[in-house]
């Protein structure tokens, strides 16, 4: 299990291939990525402010949860904070497993707890002004497929 | 105790983290306590059910007991991913 | 959309970051990778067998009704025919939507379709000799999910 | 009209294609056509629910028709991925 939590870039296609090698025991691996949309065209940049601390015990305990729960050889999670302009990539979640199945589970179920359950918060700031992104209730609605 | 504040509720109150000392039983109890001294705290705890809390770094509720807690966090629900 | 069946390798980073990129409205993408399994400790390699032409029109079906069903930017789709040996790629997709559910909800249909539905067909080499993958019927299964 | 066969069927026939004169209305009558040929075409489509067809490059059932059709290929369910 691999929590990363940075202001830094990181480049995802290298990460992947990084968490692929380290798999031995794998014939699938299911990655998902999270980009810096411009919804309106008039975004200037995103702020992501977190909880030090907290935000690495909540995905660890996250991906844990997903270890016990689905038959994976690893997990990775890489979020970051502070700054990011469109098109930047915010975070990355990894899951490696013998079956596609858990795999696809697995990553779709970190997306989902770590969505509503570790403590990040979106600013979007615009020409207009900046504004916190609201939780969705859909995105609270979807925790309940996992119970 | 320490108490922070994230996002829009340490926009309305102003300050990121602060130390309190309280006999609160509870987390409500400390709300309350909290909205009793200045407006931005009535206005930032003004509707709870938009506020989110943190007892020792595990999410929990505002009938979270404090006894030997270090540190509380109040914050809008999450926005990660 | 992007479907490519080749017999050379492929580094499943570099297209996934290349993927991305092209994406200008996407905030999520997913990625599935497959990877040669060594199950038992005894492969030599493995021989993928395909159907040159009517792999491709299967292929491009298969995410045309992706890209109709979801709400995607793109996908994309590589896989490999030959001799692979173990912990080489043998496939990868992706998918990529403004939001998360339709890019995994996607990728896994993609991946359940192409398993039983696109002519490739695996053979597996041990010092013993050689058998030909069987089908299984729980991936003949998955594929209700989608009706 | 080209007959082609993948992977096993392919080894048991002994060869990956042969185009077939054949006045046969549908798959399944190719099919009995090609068994009453050879024992290794019989041995091939011994159980053909263990089989796939594809007619023209689509999969399709062993009764779909064969008139105009230019190539029918026979193989096991398909493992990719």
């Amino acid at each position: 299990m691999d929590i990363r939590v940075q202001d830094g870039r990181f480049d995802v296609g290298a990460e992947l291939n990084a968490f692929t090698e380290r798999q031995t025991k794998a014939g699938a691996v299911v990655s998902f990525t999270g980009i810096v949309r411009d919804t309106d065209g008039g975004l200037r940049h995103m702020e992501i402010e977190h909880y030090p601390g907290m935000t690495e015990s909540a995905l660890s305990d996250i991906a844990g949860q997903a270890m016990q729960r689905w038959a994976l050889t690893d997990a990775l999670v890489i979020h970051r904070f502070g700054r990011l302009a469109p098109s930047e990539t915010i975070m990355m979640v990894a899951t490696a497993s013998a079956h596609r199945a858990d795999a696809f589970a697995a990553a779709d179920f970190l997306m989902d707890y770590l969505k509503s359950r570790a403590p990040f918060w979106k600013k979007e700031v615009t020409a207009e002004g900046s504004d916190w992104v609201a939780a969705k209730d859909s995105d609270e609605d979807a925790l309940s497929r996992w119970r | 105790m320490r108490v922070m504040y994230f996002a829009w509720v340490r926009e309305r109150i102003g300050l990121p983290r602060e130390d309190v000392q309280t006999q609160a039983a509870t987390v409500a109890d400390l709300v309350a306590e909290l909205c009793a001294r200045e407006e931005r705290y009535a206005a930032a705890f003004a509707d709870t059910s938009a506020l989110r809390v943190a007892v020792d770094q595990k999410l929990t509720d505002f009938d979270a007991p404090l006894a030997g807690v270090q540190e509380v966090a109040f914050f809008p629900p999450m926005t990660g991913g």
